[in-house]
């Protein structure tokens, strides 16, 4: 059974479905009721599959597993295989889709189907740009998710929503076009397409260069590093609230995926000639955007230029070339794919009530809801990376792992724990904390059965990886340990 | 003095180009312009004869006919088209053909 | 020799003053004019080179086909000429410089490179490559249907599309004038020509 | 002898009888429009099919020429012709033009792209060019009642006929310096490193041909005859002729000229650029959404020709999928302006397609389609076009102008994701009339292709590609 | 039962206890919770008695139990486990048996909080955090308990939320800590790269064959062990509120009262002098690092004494007088006195929570007044407090019989210290003196300032009326109606409304009667027993502590390098005789000024001299710190985001881009002019310059 092909298209399967809803379900407010179901159904069924697929993983094989394959034309082929790096990414996808879906339950009036259709959809190509083992399958699933994204942003975003989605898709555009002249120069000189026979291929090493320069170019946009990260905030701040959690969850792994699966494989000497520039611009990403999130005055912009600074710390880690950097870097991208989601489904909760996302709005929310203060004080503490959080393992390891190859960037990187604690807290305090002095607010409500379902899945993962990093560290081992050491010794390291 | 074919080709660039300068220096009429086009074409079975001539092959002479065969009928149709236009807009002047820009 | 040279540069130069006069006419019917005479010493200069056939097309064709049609064309559109010749000069300077530029490269070009190409050791006009016994027209004849005879085929069409064409543009049935439609009288029966109506008096037949 | 010919000839010879036939059906039966737009389409499928089982070989002195190439441009054009029929007719009898000419010239014209495709001589090169070229210019005006028509006819016109006096001047040089109008011939003489004068004349007849495929800075007649044409038609001549006249580029580069491919490269390199530059900027500030997809075509082409610029056989077999590719995309975008109206007026502006996902979901998801495939986003069918013909050029070594022309996209993402905007995120601005059933029938047929249906079809696009790209004399 | 199962119940208890009342609290209600996590402590506390009477004298070997794997990636391995040795034996009754009066103390205190149940999870939460610091047996873990009771105490300091001065001390808390940690990570990483290890097992007796390695860091090398204990001692200084990193402690105060006493005395702040103890092996071979400690800590003793002098807020002179005592532990430590540290530590715990409790007595008594200059004459409304108040006085002050060796608990331990700094300046330790001096010095000091608050809070005349009393059980909570907050941060807000929730204190008290009143049994009996603590902790345990056979006690937690042992008893005698000599005579000047003539003290402090307004105002460091950091983190925060982002990134970015595309395609619109003449100008220039190109460029 093609069990990646059908984690990968099982949400078509709700597409379809929901389409059929649409055109013969009768009336729409009905008909979008039962679709939320079945979009529900059908990306818990996906978890379902996914966990599956986790369980019947090899950690022990370094190497790329459940793998299909099928020729398709110009000698490409239909490739898929998760290897211990992928396999994580694709659970932490089936992992938020659902919980994307319930909230948006209620928060999402108008053309629900669509709405529906364009997270399914998204679902089937973030999985399958972790899947995917062919360089031009990969870059199909990677650009087009650009669609769906820029369709939620744009119709059910806010009030700049047109100004963010144009600049979230032509940002990330030019970049990605830059990669795709890269994989087709690759496929020229390799004659192949397949990433694991690339990843063994040797370039000649100022072919790497470029190569890596082009591969950067959109995997940088898409992580997002400084100086191309403004999309980000603007983006998120647009977007609906399961769009930012998909987007900061998922979609910014990407970047961080591309470089674990190209940069450092294929091109090792270009990745270490350039591991100066990444740390340099880790760094500024760091300690800029804290500073920046430090002065925000609009919530969601204020997590979002925190995941610019935390991304800083994954490319960093990723470049180290070490096996604590890379483990770091990867945990990191799980943890914030929690973590930030839960933060945005935060945002979230207080925007549905009140819609607006300015913090002087609000402040002393805690007396009129202590259990949302608590799950947000949970997940601000995951960011601020405390440990017992799983932002701390990640955190503390990518730090650990640049350490040795460059002290300057693991004490300025550093420096991001004090100012993540600053701008967090600050944020907490003044949403959170602090007397009531708002009138609109004295009605907002605690959160409801559905808000605290979506909410406990994702405070279990984040206090589980936190105390327990090593259920996952057990699967990326051998993957991980073999890419480090494939680098080491093209570096000669 | 022997008229090489250097002088004919000379001849024919300078009625091309006198051609091509009369489409677009006739901002105004496009009935001069169509003849412009004529002249152009002239310049080119010039050419063609020329070339025939001193390659003592036929084909050129061949391939000037078609020339002049598709010119008649490109004129047909040229000045069907100005006549259509003249109807919509009791005008010729190329000044005019503008509702469509930028 | 020298006639022969006399003769082209006549030619030449009439045909190149008349073609910058069509160009530069103030009235578009002198435009034809100096068309017509433009086509005349083409021809001439296609005798020059032997190709009387083409010589006798070109004064046929353009001379009593293309030219007459341009007359026509210009005298039925009743056109303000007057108008048509504003801003000729505004354009002047830079056509004039580009022209230049083009006639420049060209000529240097046609001149220079004449001796490289196929016909560089032909240093005056052949006669046709059938034979010198064949007449030009001959010789034409003898592969525009045989050799070319799918251009010439293609040529017809192109000429039928060009009647569709401007048929389908310029051709116009006016309303209100009766035609003659032969098919209709010819499938006219009873049953179609006749009405048999049985009118009440004082509705008339058609109210 | 003739009748040994003829059998290479069968395709251009049911055109041609069968255009002289419905002419004659037309003009003694001028009610049946339908029957003759029918029988036309049949017509034009006949030759289809006729050219995808016609023997290879050369015919009528070397001007005929059939080969893999000849019949795989050919089937695309003859079918891209078809598709404009059913489109156009009940287009026209709409707004009142009754008329069995339309089909006829289709078929003309077919013919003359079908001489072009299979073209292998300067002459037929020539007389194919003009017999589709007047076949259009007539179809331009031929809402003669529209004065926006009647212009873009005169236009059309004007400049074709002064870019055909290109190519011909092109083609005097190139003759004369080769000793004749046979490709084959002028291949051999002008060998590994053609002469000055053949070059100079290549560059002419390159330049003319570049005006019949739209490309900078021979386009300039596109955006305002694409505007004034009346929709079918500009969905008719933004597909098959541009297919014809790149494969007669294909022909005149790479069998009367493989030789000097280093030498044509950088002209093609920096038409090709010039193209992308004006089609991706000039496009941001269109309103009118023919104009828009104008510029979006010049752009195209212009990437294309950055696939033939390669010089290789990858090259040619990468523009002629692209190509194939882009008419699909074109006929279908086309077809869906086609298809809308509102109250009986043509919707052609951008805003005019406001919130057009709610009155129309089917052609508008189909515009959608057509929009990104446009813009080269995976995993619709320009996506692969674009594939290919920049893994051609970067095969080639020509990186630079291969990043130059992506980056080019990305400008031009800009116009499509603005119309994918207003349909999709804008309130609507009033109920549109229900659309024709064949132009909406052409338009999900389209989309369809451009995806899913071309994830399969390259399958079998690809390889058939590759053997008309042998056809030729590239390496 | 065996040890290993005592000590988890010892480490799980609490966390049990916290999770319940914090998850659940609000379903089981206020009586339920507090008694879940309060007998969870004492279950941990009896425990902990029980481990360390067997470890002090049942003859325990020092373990660890492993429970989990925490982080196994390449070397870096680190488990959960629980390491039992003297130090963290020590740290076990400390923490847990202060912890548990806490809990009983808030019984008392907290009595008319609405928000019980969250505050004694939070209470336990932090002991949990707290016992899993002290257990550590790698570094992460280690980190794991030492940012856990940061959050804890960011948690506690901020209880009151909607006090605009408790979020900002409780911010202030955490990211000044985070600081701190900063360092402290960096050192974690020096060591894991150096020895490939975090397991502090593995890694001590790698040391010595570390010694005279380099390591570069930050551009510079340095020697390996000295950078590493410099960097893991930034983490201490800021946990344990050192010089530079100490501005934090006196703002905590702004946390309930128990808070005060159980984290900013008694646990959390000794969580760095604790780790230095621990990392004696690696200390003991880094000269240069034990150097910066010893001054850190003497300056941080002196300094935190001169400001203490001046401070009317009574939470805030034993804030720093804490973190003086904290500089005494680490000048101990600094010259190598681990020992004199540790015991230091423990007896300070006792007299440190006695104070503060004492002290919340008094402010309990006194409807939340926290200003001393509103106190006086209070001895014969809160008798026990003054007693209990007057022997943590005495206990601080470390009076004692020196020939005799008889005393209060801050006796021994003070005594030692002092003694340990004058030997190893005798040996050549070039601080030592240094230390010993400022150690005599601030002993003064100490007395004075503790003398005082005794003074001025129960002796002369009463400062207060019944009236402000009333006025204050109305706005309790607020505590500040006094001028004694300099950071800006804390002035934001005076006047916000209260929450309803606490407007019923006023009811629960009656309004006849405003007279300040003792506390309730529940304050009083840790009182009590932490008199006890004060008064004999030092007595009871110097010999295992700091006695010639510490080493049996110790049973090789603390590691003294051979050749510097700090030992020795043959002191001069004015060294002996000098701690007692300054501290009584800090005694007599206290009762000078607050006493035999009330009022000089406010005279003093009225005619603002450079030199008290230097004190008063802690050395200004909030001011610098404010106008510095916080300024600079505001602007350049500013300046990157609209500056940087909007107008250089986005402006010349994807704006500028854009808008200069759009100013293209305008250019090519106009060149579209729509005038026949123009397109086939344009295509004869085309024409013309593609002639030129291919020519020129066949040429080339």
């Amino acid at each position: 059974m093609p069990l990646l092909s059908l984690i990968t298209y099982a949400p078509l399967a709700g597409v379809v479905a929901i389409l059929a809803l649409k055109l013969f379900g009768g009336s729409e407010a009905k008909s979008a009721e039962t679709s939320k179901w079945v979009a529900l159904i059908v990306t818990l069924a996906t978890l379902a599959l996914s966990v599956l697929l986790v369980a019947r993983f090899d950690p022990a094989n370094p190497g790329f597993q459940f793998l299909e394959e099928t020729p398709w034309f110009m000698g490409l082929s239909y490739r898929m295989g998760v290897d211990g790096i992928s396999i994580l990414f694709v659970l932490l996808t089936a992992f938020l889709m659902p919980l994307c879906i319930m909230a948006s339950w209620r928060s999402i009036e108008t053309r629900v189907h669509e709405y529906l259709i364009a997270f399914l959809v998204l679902e089937t190509l973030v999985i399958g740009v972790f899947c995917a083992l062919d360089l031009v399958l990969f870059y199909i699933f990677f650009e087009f998710g650009l669609v769906p994204m820029f369709l939620i942003i744009g119709i059910w975003g806010g009030a700049r929503r047109v100004y963010a989605a144009f600049k979230f898709f032509l940002y990330t555009l030019l970049g990605s076009v830059l990669m795709l002249a890269a994989i087709l120069f690759m496929i020229g000189i390799s004659g192949t397409s397949s990433i694991p026979e690339l990843m063994t291929y040797s370039f000649a090493p100022e072919v790497q260069t470029w190569l890596w320069l082009a591969f950067f170019a959109s995997f940088a946009v898409k992580m997002p590093m400084w100086p191309v990260h403004t999309w980000l905030p603007d983006a998120h701040v647009e977007a609906p609230t399961a769009g930012s959690v998909i987007l900061a969850g998922i979609l910014l792994k990407m970047g961080g995926y591309g470089f674990l699966r190209f940069s450092l494989p294929m091109f090792p000497n270009a990745s270490d000639y350039f591991t100066p520039l990444v740390f340099a611009l880790s760094v500024i990403a760091v300690i800029y955007t804290s500073l920046v999130a430090f002065r925000q005055t609009d919530v969601k912009k204020l997590i979002a230029y925190s995941s610019v600074a935390h991304m800083g710390l994954v490319t960093m880690g990723i470049f180290s070339g070490n096996a604590e950097g890379e483990q770091g870097a990867i945990y990191q991208m799980l943890s914030h794919g929690v973590i930030s989601g839960a933060l945005f489904l935060c945002v979230g909760v207080i925007y549905d009530r009140m819609h607006t996302r300015e913090i002087k709005f609000y402040g002393g929310l805690v007396t009129r809801m202590p259990v949302y203060a608590a799950v947000f004080m949970l997940f601000t503490m995951g960011n601020v990376g405390l440990p017992g959080t799983s932002g701390f393992v990640g955190e503390i390891l990518s730090m650990t792992g640049v350490y040795q190859v460059s002290t300057w960037t693991a004490i300025l990187a550093a420096t991001g724990v004090i100012l993540s604690a600053v701008y967090m807290l600050t944020l907490y305090r003044a949403v959170v904390f602090g007397p009531m002095t708002n009138p609109k607010l004295e009605g907002i409500t605690d959160l409801n059965w559905r808000e605290v379902a979506i909410f406990a899945p994702l405070i279990v993962s984040t206090l589980y990886m936190g105390v327990q990093p090593n259920s996952v560290f057990n699967l990326t081992q051998a993957s991980v340990d073999q890419l480090v050491r494939v680098y080491q010794a093209a570096i000669g390291g | 003095m022997i008229i090489g074919l250097a002088h004919y080709l000379a001849v024919a660039a300078i009625l091309f180009t006198i051609g091509v300068f009369g489409i677009f220096v006739n901002r105004k009429n496009i009935i001069v312009i169509l003849m412009s086009i004529e002249l152009i074409l002239l310049a080119v079975n010039i050419n063609l004869v020329a070339f025939s001539a001193y390659l003592g092959n036929l084909t050129g002479q061949i391939f000037a006919m078609f020339v002049l065969t598709v010119a008649a009928a490109e004129a047909a149709v040229g000045l069907a088209i100005l006549v259509t236009f003249f109807r919509n807009r009791g005008d010729i002047a190329v000044d005019d053909a503008s509702m469509m820009k930028g | 020799m020298a006639l022969q040279a006399i003769a082209f540069y006549l030619m030449a130069a009439v045909t190149v003053a008349a073609g910058f006069c069509v160009v530069s006419a103030r009235n578009p019917v002198h435009s034809v004019l100096w068309l017509i005479l433009a086509f005349f010493s083409a021809a001439g200069l296609f005798v020059l080179l032997g190709a009387e056939f083409l010589a006798m097309l070109l004064v046929v064709v353009y001379v009593g086909a293309v030219a007459v049609l341009f007359l026509f064309v210009v005298m039925m559109l009743d056109v303000d000429f007057a108008s048509l010749r504003q801003g000729f000069a505004r354009y002047m300077p830079l056509g004039l410089l580009i022209a230049a530029f083009l006639t420049a490269e060209m000529v240097l070009v046609a001149t220079t490179v004449s001796s490289q190409g196929a016909a560089k050791d032909s240093l005056t006009p052949m006669a046709s490559g059938e034979g010198s016994t064949l007449s030009n027209a001959e010789a034409i004849g003898r592969v525009l249907y045989t050799d070319y005879i799918y251009f010439f085929q293609a040529a017809g069409l192109v000429l039928l599309v060009a009647m569709i064409g401007a048929i389908v543009l310029t051709l116009r049935h006016k309303p209100g004038v009766k035609r003659q439609v032969i098919m209709d009288q010819v499938l006219r029966t009873p049953k179609t020509g006749m009405k048999l109506v049985n009118p009440k008096s004082g509705e008339g037949i058609e109210g | 002898m003739i009748s040994a010919h003829l059998a290479y000839a069968y395709p251009e010879l049911i055109l041609a009888v069968g255009a002289l036939a419905l002419l004659v059906v037309g003009a003694f039966m001028p009610k049946q429009t339908g029957l003759v737009g029918w029988a036309s389409v049949l017509v034009l499928l006949a030759a289809a099919v006729a050219s995808a089982t016609q023997p290879f070989g050369v015919a009528f002195s070397g001007g005929l020429i059939s080969d893999a190439a000849a019949t795989f441009s050919k089937v695309a054009i003859y079918v891209a012709s078809a598709v404009a029929i059913p489109l156009g007719q009940p287009w026209f009898e709409r707004r009142g033009v009754k008329n069995f000419e339309y089909p006829v010239l289709i078929l003309l014209a077919a013919l003359g792209m079908g001489m072009m495709a299979s073209s292998g001589d300067l002459i037929s090169l020539y007389v194919g060019v003009e017999l589709h070229s007047l076949a259009l210019y007539v179809m331009a005006a031929m809402h003669r009642d529209n004065a926006k028509a009647s212009e873009a006819g005169l236009k059309y016109f004007v400049l074709g006929a002064l870019s055909s006096g290109l190519l011909l001047y092109g083609a005097s040089l190139i003759y004369g310096f080769a000793g004749s109008t046979l490709f084959s011939e002028i291949a051999a003489a002008a060998g590994n490193e053609a002469n000055t004068g053949l070059l100079f004349g290549l560059v002419f007849v390159i330049c003319g041909l570049a005006f019949k495929v739209s490309a900078a800075p021979f386009h300039m007649w596109t955006p305002d005859v694409y505007e004034g044409a009346p929709t079918p038609v500009v969905a008719f001549f933004a597909a098959a002729p541009k297919l014809a006249a790149m494969v007669l580029f294909a022909r005149v580069l790479g069998d009367a000229f493989a030789g000097a491919a280093g030498q044509w490269q950088q002209v093609l390199v920096a038409i090709a650029l010039i193209s992308v530059a004006v089609g991706a900027f000039a496009g941001l500030v269109q309103k009118n959404l023919k104009r828009l997809w104008a510029y979006s075509s010049i752009a195209n082409v212009g990437y294309a020709l950055l696939g033939l610029a390669s010089g290789t056989s990858d090259g040619v077999q990468a523009m002629l999928v692209f190509m194939v590719l882009y008419m699909i995309d074109v006929t279908g975008f086309f077809a869906c302006l086609a298809a809308l109206s509102r109250q009986g007026r043509s919707m052609e502006t951008v805003e005019d397609m406001a919130g057009l996902i709610k009155e129309q979901p089917g052609i508008a998801l189909a515009m959608t389609v057509f929009s990104l495939s446009a813009l080269g986003l995976p995993p619709f069918s320009g996506f692969f076009g674009k594939v290919f013909v920049f893994k051609a050029a970067l095969d080639a070594g020509l990186w630079g102008p291969a990043v130059i022309g992506l980056v080019g996209s990305v400008v031009a993402a800009f116009y499509y994701l603005r119309l994918i905007k207003v349909m999709w995120f804008d309130g609507s601005t009033g109920a549109t009339d229900k659309p024709p059933f064949e132009a909406k029938a052409i338009a999900i047929v389209t989309a369809l292709f451009a995806f899913p249906v071309v994830i399969l079809a390259l399958g079998w696009l690809d390889p058939l590609a590759e053997r008309a790209a042998h056809a030729f004399g590239l390496a | 039962m065996d040890p290993q199962a005592l000590v988890t119940i010892i480490l799980f208890g609490p966390l049990i206890g916290a999770v319940v009342a914090g998850l659940f609290g609000k379903f089981i209600g206020d009586k339920a919770s507090m008694s879940v996590t309060t007998g969870f402590l004492f279950l941990s506390a009896v425990l902990s008695w029980v481990v360390f009477s067997q470890w002090t004298w049942g003859g325990l070997e020092p373990f660890t139990v492993t429970y989990a794997p925490f982080i196994h990636v390449g070397e870096f391995v680190s488990n959960w486990a629980f390491r039992l040795d003297g130090l963290s034996a020590v740290m076990l009754v400390v923490v847990t048996t202060v912890s548990s009066l806490v809990h009983l103390y808030s019984w008392g205190y907290m009595a008319d909080d609405p928000a019980k149940p969250r505050f004694f999870a939070y209470l336990s939460l932090f002991t949990f955090a707290m016992l899993s610091l002290i257990s550590a047996a790698d570094f992460m873990q280690l980190f794991f308990g030492w940012e856990g009771v940061g959050l804890a105490s960011y948690l506690l300091i901020g209880f009151w939320h909607h006090k605009a001065t408790a979020n900002a001390a409780s911010i202030k808390a955490f990211v000044v800590n985070r600081v701190g940690d900063f360092g402290f990570a960096l050192g974690i990483m020096t060591v894991y790269w150096a020895f490939g290890t975090i397991e502090f097992a593995k890694l001590f007796p790698m040391i010595q064959g570390a010694l005279g390695q380099g390591w570069d860091f930050a551009g510079g090398r340095f020697s390996l062990i000295d950078l590493s204990c410099a960097l893991l001692f930034v983490g201490a200084m800021g946990k344990s509120a050192q010089f530079f990193l100490h501005t934090w402690l006196p703002d905590a105060m702004e946390g309930p009262t128990p808070v005060s006493a159980l984290i900013h005395a008694a646990t959390m702040v000794t969580a760095g002098v604790y780790m230095v103890c621990l990392l004696s092996p690696m200390f003991e071979y880094a000269p240069v690092a034990k150097n910066i400690v010893t001054v850190i800590g003497a300056v941080t003793a002196l300094f935190a004494a001169t400001v203490g002098l001046t401070q009317n807020d009574i939470k805030r002179v034993i804030a720093y007088s804490t973190c003086s005592q904290l500089g005494y532990m680490f000048f101990a430590a600094g010259v190598g006195a681990y020992q004199a540290a540790m015991f230091h530590l423990f007896t300070h715990a006792f007299f440190k929570a006695l104070l503060f409790l004492g002290a919340g007595s008094v402010i309990h008594g006194m409807a939340h007044e926290q200003d001393m200059r509103r106190y006086g004459a209070l001895q014969k409304y809160l008798p026990i407090t003054y007693a209990v108040m007057t022997i943590g006085t005495i206990a601080i002050t470390g009076l004692g019989i020196p020939f005799l060796d008889l005393g209060f608990a801050g006796f021994y331990s003070k005594d030692a210290i002092i003694h340990a700094a004058y030997s190893a300046g005798g040996a050549g330790h070039p601080m030592g003196y240094f230390a010993f001096a400022i150690g005599i010095l601030v002993a003064g000091l100490t007395a004075f300032y503790s003398w005082r608050v005794a003074f001025f809070t129960f002796n002369g005349h009463a400062r207060w009326t019944p009236e402000d009393l009333e006025h204050h059980w109305h706005n309790r909570d607020h505590g500040h109606g006094h001028d004694d907050h300099a950071t800006a941060a804390q002035h934001e807000t005076h006047s916000e409304p209260l929450p309803e929730a606490h407007d019923d204190h006023g009811h629960a008290h009656g309004h006849g009667d405003h007279q300040p009143h003792e506390s309730p049994w529940t304050m009083r009996i840790p009182l009590l027993v932490l008199s006890v603590g004060a008064i004999a902790a030092g007595f009871a345990f110097h010999h295992q502590f700091i006695g010639d056979h510490n080493a049996e006690f110790w049973k090789g937690a603390i590691f003294n390098a051979p050749a510097e042992h700090a030992g020795g008893h043959d002191f001069p005698l004015w060294v002996v005789l000098a701690p007692i000599v300054v501290s009584v005579g800090g005694l007599l000047v206290a009762a000078y000024m607050y006493i035999w003539r009330e009022g000089l003290g406010a005279k003093l402090a009225a005619n603002n001299g450079l030199l008290y307004t230097f004190f008063y105002n802690k050395w200004f460091f909030d001011e610098i710190y404010q106008a510095t950091f916080v300024r600079a983190a505001k602007l350049l925060g500013d300046l990157f985001w609209k500056g940087g982002d909007q107008k250089i990134i986005d402006g010349l970015g994807p704006d500028g881009v854009s808008a200069l595309s759009v100013q293209v395609g305008k250019g090519a619109g106009r060149l579209q002019s729509g005038y026949v003449y123009h397109y086939a100008f344009v295509m004869l220039l085309g024409v013309a310059g593609l002639l030129t190109y291919a020519l020129w460029a066949w040429a080339a």
